[in-house]
Order: C-alpha cells, then structure tokens, then sequence
C-alpha cells in the first residue's frame, strides 16, 4: 500500500538484523581485537537502521518510529533479506555472510546517494563511508580465512557454499521497487548491481583462492515476510524487554 | 605471581634514589630502574586491571541483544567495547613491563590470575546495566582518579584516557537508572531490585580494610596506592547515596546515616565472607565467566591460526617479489 | 510475606523449568524412542507445575492464575533451584541433571503427599507416580551411559562434575521452610532427605562406574531469585508470544 | 528406491489369484504372497508417511519452547510425541514388508528419500501450530481414511490408529484458530495471515492431479490408493471452507466459488511450479529439515553406541551369572 514505506523498511531491517547478528559476537570474538571492530561494525549497522527506520516511520505517517518499528513487529512483518538473518555459525559465516552483504551494501548505498529522494540519499551518503570500512574489513577476512590454513579454507568454502543461495534475494526486484522508481525517483538497476557485484565478489574468492559456488536454487521470501524459523527466535531475545513493558520509556 | 616472594637482595644505593623520586612526587618510566617487587607490585595490579576490564565485558555483553531500545543498544555496545578498548591497552601497558601479554591470558584462562571480584556477578535484569554503570564504573572511577596520580608512567597516563570514558559510561548508567526510577512501576521495581543485589558487591570492590590487605603498605610508599580502601569506599558511599535519593532509589543498608560532623554517610558492616568467597572462585558466575573466556579462547584457535598463517603467506611473497 | 506461596512457586518453578528445559529436545532426540520419553517427562513436569502454580495463585489471593505466574513473572521472581535451569548440554548433562533431580522429587513429594496440607498432598501424590517412572528412565540412563562406552562414560563422569554443584541448594532449608513447617503443617526434614537422597544417588553412581565428586562448594541462590544468566535468556524464549499480547487469550 | 523399475516377471497364477483377492476386498496380510511392486510400492508409501511423521515434528516443535499458555505448551508437546510415535509405528510396519528401519532411516538422511512436501514451510508463527493442526492433519486425514480401507493390512490397522489421533489434533488445531480468530486483532491478523500461507500448499498435499501423477493407475488397481488426488482434494476443501468461514477466516483465492448443482467449493488453478520446486528440495526449509535431522542422528551416535555398549555388557553378565 506503501512502496516506499515497504523499501524503506526492507533496507531498515537487513542492517537491523545484521547489526544484531553481529552483537551477538561481543565479549566471544577470536582476538580482543575482533571483537572491537566487529562491535564497530554492529554499531555503525544499528545507527543506519536507525535512520532508515526512522525515516520509514515518517513516511508511513501512522505514528510510528525507529524502536516501534523494530521492537513491536513480528517476524512476518520484517522484510529482511534471509542472507542477513541466517545464524552466526562460525568466524567463517559470519565474514563471508558479512563481505556477501557489504559488497552489495556498498554498491546499493552509492546509487542510492544519489537518488533523487533528499532524505534517502542523505542517509545513505552518510552510511556509506562507514560500508566502505566493512567492506574493507570483510573481504580482507575472506581472504585471510580462504588463503590461511586447511581448517580455515574448508571452513570458508563450506561457509561460501551454503550462503551463495541467499545471494539473489539481494538483486530481485519486484513491484515495490518500480513503485519506488516511479513515485520517488529511486530507480536502482538491480542487474546492474548485481553484475558490479559479482564482478567484486568473484576478485575476493579468487584472491581467497576460494571456489565460487554454481548457482544452487534461490532461496527468497524475506522481502515479503517469509522468513526462515531462525528471525523468530532472534526476535525472542531482541524484543522481550520492550515487549514485557509495552508503553514504557527507556 | 607471587604475593609474597622472598624480597630480593637491591642495590641500597638504587633503591634509595627510587624511593626518593617517587616521594618527590615523579613518574617511574618503562626504562628507569625499579625493584623487582615493584614491578611485580604493578604487573599485578595492571595485569588484574586489564583482565577485568575483559572479562567484565562479559557480564554487560550478557544484555545487548536485549536492550530494549535501539539507542540503549547501540550505547551498551560502545561501552562493552571501551572496555575491550581499555584491557587492550592496559595490556600493552602491562608490555611495558616486560611481561608478555599471552602469558597473561594464559594465567587468565588458567583461572590463576585475578580480576575484579565484581564481574563474578550475573546480571539478571535490564536494569542492571544502569546500576552497573552507576556503581561498578562509579567504584572503578574513585579508584583510578586516584591512581591517575600513580607513580608509574604508563599506567597513571592509561588511567586518565580509561577515566574519562568511565565517567562517560557512570553518567549513562545512573541516567538508565533514573529513567526507570521516574517509569512505571515495574521499572522502579527493576531498577530498586538492581541496586539492592548490586550494593554491597561495589562497596566490596574497594577491597577489604587495609588492616587485612596484604599489599597496601608497600603500595602505599611507593605511591601505587594513594588511598586507602577505607578512604577510597567512604568517598564512593559519600558521592553515590545522594545520587540515589536524588532518584528516589533506597540503599538497602538499614544501618546507613549520615554523620553532620564528618560528612560522611555512615554505613553498616559488610559481610566479607561473600568476598572472601568469590575470591575464592566461588562467586555466583566465577565458572561462568572463565568458561565463556575458555570457550572464545578455544573457538578462536583455528581463526588466530588462519591469520598468522595467511601473514606468513604474505610476507614470503613480498620476499620473494622483492628479490 | 506470604511463605506458603513462596514454597509452592519453589516447588512449581522447579517444574516448570526443568520441563521446559526437557521440551527444548523435541524432535532432537538421540533415539525416536528416547524422543518421546522426554516429551512424556516434559509432558508430566509441566503438568505438575501447572497444579503447583495453580495452587499458588490461589494461596496468594491475588488473582494471579498458573499462566499468569509462568508467563509474567521475569527472572528475579523465579523460585526454581539453579539445577534445573542449566542449559541441557548434551544428553549425559540433561539425563544426568534429570536424575539428581527425579531422585529429589520422589523423596519430597512421597513425604508430602503425607503433610497435612490437604491440596498440596494431592498434588504430590499424584505427581509421586509419574516421577517414579522418571527416576526409573534417568537412573536406567545414567547407568547405562556410565557403564556404556569410554565416550558416554567420560561425558556422564563430565556431568556429574559440573552438576554436583548445585545439589547442596535442593535440602536447604530456610524461614520458608520453617514457616511452612509452622503455619500450614509441611514439614520436611532436609537432612533426612538429603541422606536418603545421597543413599540412592551413590548406588546409582556406583552402578554406573562413575565417581562421587568431592563437595565443592555449593552454589546456591535460586531459592532467592539470585539466577544464574541462563534463566533469563530461557524465559526471553518462553515468555514473549504471551507477552507480546498481555491479556489476551489463547 | 526405484519409482519405475523394470517389472519382475511375476507367475500369472499367483498375480492372478492376488489380484482377485484384492478385487474381492481381502486384507494383505505379511506373510501373503505379493507381486515384488506392490511391496514396493507399499514400502515407498509406507516409509514416506513414515518419515512425514518425523519430519512434521519439527515445524511444530519450533513452537514449543514459545507456546503461550501452560495448557497449549502441554497439548503441543503432546501432539508432536503422537507423530514420533506414529513414525514408529510405520517404521515397525515397513519392517513386515522386509524393509530394515536403519536403511529407511538412512535414505532420509541422505537426501533419498521423500516425505510430505508440507512441512518443508517454515513455521513463522504461534497462530502456525492451529493452521497445522486445522489444515494439515485435516488433509492427513482426507487422505488416511481412505487409506484406512487399503489392502495392505498392516498400514491400514496403523491407519485406523493413527486417524484417530489425528482427529482430536485437527480439532485441537481449529480451536486454536478459533480463539485467535475471536481474539484481539493483532491475533486475527495473526490467525489470518497463517491461513493465508498454508492454504495453498495443503491443497498441493494431495499431490497433482491423476493424469500427472505417476503411481496412481497401479495404486488404485491394487486399492492401495481408492480415491483419486482430485477426489480428495475436493472432499479437503469442501470440508474445510465452512469451517473457515465459520470463524470469520477468508480463504486466499479469488476464484473460490460455491457451485450449488455440485455441492462443491471450487476453488482456483494451483501453482504447481512452487510443488514441483519443493519437491526437488528446494522449498523454504527443506535443507533446514534434513540439516536438523542429520544432527539429531549424528549428536546421538554417541548415546546410541552407549546404550549398545551397555546391552551387551549386561547381556555377557547374566550369560556369565547364568553359567
């Protein structure tokens, strides 16, 4: 009913879930060093959804802001993709998972800098150094883990084969996107990105001396509410304070 | 690390100018001389500093993921990660001394060396992470002013950096505690219950009378301690009980008074049985907190292992390039 | 204030948890046989905490009914002893923690289904069948992980160690106990309890070809709300679709 | 196992005779002689409602630890216990056809073989246990009572058995949809938007109309199968639309219409491509389901060779006592 309210919320909520995800790692990193820029990572994820969600509430004018959004939803009504949701795993899934979603980050937030919505393009101008940074961190950890020892190689191919499913969800576009393009000049060319991305992501396996994944079938439905039986459980966690205290100021 | 090792035989005449330098007051840097008891005294205490500051990661960590607001999320993150900031840096203030920061964790992991009594404590409610920033950091802060004028270089200048982001992290803290003070009832609820678990435990961090603490007198003239333990509690009681019934919270000490002569907020006896207990091991969360640091430790063998190997990797191939 | 509601939120929450604990391997089980036989135990706990939670509300007069107290209570509020809310581990942890407590459960609901209370006798009474039944299964178990392989007698030997800790808080007796001894005629002796209880465990332990553990030191505190981190992130699970609908009806 | 092997060549007198069995009503008993398909073909329906059971109990015990109420907690813990014993009893009656239950157990695990399609959905919310309950067992049963009349005698005794069981789960199921759907309106939302996932691929439990479908001609010859996917599919939803429109729940199918002269609901095309899709495994959760049980099985090896271990222990004792 509300194409830009629904893109909004579908970037909102991938860099909600990933920051959470990702704090999920604080005091259990490898190396203390890790943990920092791991929390760095999560924090810079949770402030862009912060934003995003805030700006999504505005548009969807029923009242509702950045902790209404996140807090008092349930699974079906996030519009994550399912690549951002999947469990932490090991080091290796969480970076591949991360660099996955950085590279397409990145290119996603330098188009939409420059769209044509001031509000949008703001926020993404402004997030988008910070993606730089993980994109940065994640595929030098790509290949670190790829090109370091035996165990950290199958570690990194067994984490790359089973994420590379969740990969098309990110380039679909489906009728919210052209609703987008037309009523608000964010017009994205999803085959494009996808292509640019590819093009990236195939550098860092190689670098990584990593085998790219042939394309198994797609898995998707986080853009329309179907989520795999893991976002239920995160939100449990993330959701059962604000929950137990519906009304209450923090 | 020995408490008590038999005292070394020191040169007088170096041990005299030592003393005399720090009595009038000046810093002792990585490369100056100093008795081996006194580099002994401060690997202990930087080393004990640094592991707390990890392993009290731990305990704050336990809430981010239910943080109930994005705003509260984002500043427990950034706390927990100061303090991963901090046990870094003391670490490599710890190097200064010679000591090799792996042998530290080791000892760590070991369940040989110590850390703060404090962190041995679950946290059991949101509200949690207000008292601990109000009282735990409020502690360490009283604490660390005071060691900011500590004789030894580097860790005077580590605690003026750590105590600035403390005094951060206190002020965060009391504000969650005074907006759930100021909620609904349950939040008042919450955050009373908090504090009553957490009280005592942070009056216990300033450790026992100096009458029963081994180290206090020799840490005293060398300038390491400047305080007191009794000194040092008495002005964390005296800064803490007004902010408490600024926000309407009660301390849960029957006996506590305030002395119009002295200033001083008189409080009741402390049960050091608990202490002595939990320095011990057998605190409520002791197990815990060395098992999640095992644990990380262990799971982290092959990634540690990866980026050395791929360092190695890439080191030879500039060798190689180069030649 | 109310120390008979105190002792019967103890003995509901001991339940309660343990049998959610039970119920968290449905579908997870090592055997399709053993499957069912924990969700029969989990089954019959939960029963049991039902009528105990029950009972409860009505002796605090309140209005508070067994849902009401199992789904809106937080952690601190809990009464349970610390043994049960322990993650499950793997299945020697799990059997063996179901064993030192079944063991416990017998003895106490087989001496309170003779005090003088007349709801609760009924309730310990009718539950005292259904634990028989799970002190048989658990100590059969324990026996034969035991007396099984090397493996299933390292991880049972395993168990043990980091269980034994928690068992001294199970015949702790307190104000609560002697109110209740006073007021409304339960009177349990604890240390009668405790030696008939290590009589039973030693056999069990011996049969097993597994080692006492010497006494560390106890923990303790579950009978004061005094939980360990566990609880909380069990109850976040257990609680948040009733509390993400307060005063709703299922 | 082969779906289409080469046909044994069977002695015409026995076929024969088997067949006129058959036609006349007779119950197939294990010990009967049987043409090497219909044990076949029994076995592959046997051992996939076998592990249709099985794999069901996930989906649902993903609610379980969330199961709002002490009552409902209960009845699904109840309900999922039923399947696996269910599972169990089919294993044990594929054992009569000749079939090991570790080779069945193997072939699940390996990806070989197949199980009802349905609980290869993700279940994403509390109002997903009375869907699954109303709609899936509601099929479940569309289909078994029919089968409770099949030929074989053993899978139709478990029919009978099974049925039974799967009633009251229906019943359960609805009821829980009923209070959600007279609940507040977040719970009929909730209720709603469940149904709306699982209409459509209950309808394609089924399986695709006759014509496309490879078994069914030998299946109804032999009355392993007595009504078409059709036939039975019509019956699902002419039973099923009331009882939605009893509780105020609106099928997601513009096309549905009632046809009086029929008495039929009819209902619109179904998108087969999403079934066929499921089918090769590439559904929501179909990787999830098989990752989950594969765990099970490899995290019980070792209580498994345990409980082995034991028995042969005990077994050398009384052997050793005996003599």
């Amino acid at each position: 009913a509300n194409p830009l309210f629904e893109y909004l919320l579908r970037m909102g909520d991938d860099r909600l879930v990933l920051g959470h995800r990702l704090s999920e790692w604080c005091g259990h990193g490898p190396i203390l060093e890790e943990d920092i820029a791991l929390s760095n990572i999560a924090l810079d994820l949770i402030g862009h959804a912060s934003s995003l969600l805030a700006l999504a509430g505005e548009v969807e004018g029923q009242g509702r802001d950045a902790d209404k959004l996140a807090y008092f939803r349930d699974a079906v009504a996030f519009r994550n993709a399912l690549l951002v949701e999947v469990p932490n795993g090991d080091f290796a899934v969480t970076m591949v998972r991360q660099f996955l979603f950085d590279a397409y980050s990145v290119l996603l937030l330098d188009a939409l800098s420059r769209c044509e919505h001031e509000g949008l393009a703001a926020v993404a101008a402004k997030s988008l150094k910070e993606d730089k940074y993980h994109l940065r961190h994640s595929s030098e950890w790509v290949v670190r883990l790829g090109d370091g020892t035996a165990e950290s190689h199958e570690r990194a191919q067994k984490a790359l084969d089973s994420l590379w499913r969740y990969t098309g969800e990110l380039f679909d576009h489906d009728a919210v996107d052209d609703a987008v393009a037309a009523e608000a000049f964010i017009a994205i060319d999803h085959d494009a990105l996808h292509s640019l991305w590819l093009t990236m992501v195939k550098d860092v396996v190689h670098r990584a001396t990593l085998t790219l994944p042939t394309d198994p079938a797609m898995r998707r439905g986080g853009r329309r509410g179907f989520h795999t039986e893991s976002l239920g459980h995160m939100l449990a966690t993330m959701q059962i304070v604000a929950r137990s205290h519906p009304g209450a100021s923090w | 690390m020995d408490q008590n090792p038999p005292v070394p035989t020191e040169d007088p005449a170096l041990l005299a100018a030592f003393e005399a330098r720090i009595a009038a007051g000046e810093s002792i840097e990585p490369k100056d001389w100093m008795p081996e008891r006194y580099r002994k005294q401060l690997t202990r205490m930087m080393s004990q500093h640094a592991h707390s500051e990890i392993v009290g990661m731990l305990p704050e960590g336990n809430w981010i993921t239910r943080a109930p607001s994005l705003r509260r999320k984002m500043s427990l993150i950034a706390k927990v990660q100061d303090e991963a900031g901090h046990g870094l840096y003391i670490y490599c203030g710890t190097e200064t001394l010679g000591v090799d920061r792996h042998e530290l964790v080791e000892a760590l992991l070991d369940g040989r060396a110590k850390y703060s009594s404090i962190f041995n404590y679950p946290t059991l409610s949101w509200a949690d992470m207000g008292v601990i920033g109000w009282l735990v950091d409020g502690a360490a802060i009283v604490n660390q002013t005071v060691l900011a004028k500590a004789s030894y270089g580097p860790y005077a200048r580590a605690m003026v950096r750590i105590c600035k982001e403390e005094n951060f992290h206190k002020r965060q803290g009391y504000e969650i505690c005074s907006v759930l003070a100021n909620g609904t009832p349950e939040q008042k609820a919450m955050v009373q219950e908090a504090f009553n678990r957490f009280w005592w435990p942070s009056l216990m961090m300033f450790g026992p009378s100096d009458t029963d603490s081994p180290n206090s007198a020799e840490l005293l003239k060398w300038r390491v301690k400047r305080k007191t333990n009794d000194e040092l509690r008495q002005r964390f009681v005296n800064l803490t009980v007004p902010q408490a019934i600024a926000i309407g919270i009660t301390v849960p000490d029957p006996d506590m008074a305030f002395d119009a002569d002295t200033g001083n907020w008189e409080f009741g006896e402390i049960d050091w049985s608990e202490f002595f207990e939990v320095l011990k091991g057998n605190g409520p969360c002791n197990r815990e907190r060395l098992d999640a640091r095992r644990k990380a430790h262990a799971d982290g063998e092959w990634v540690r292992a990866a980026a050395t190997a791929h360092a190695e990797k890439q080191k030879a191939r500039s060798s190689t390039a180069a030649a």
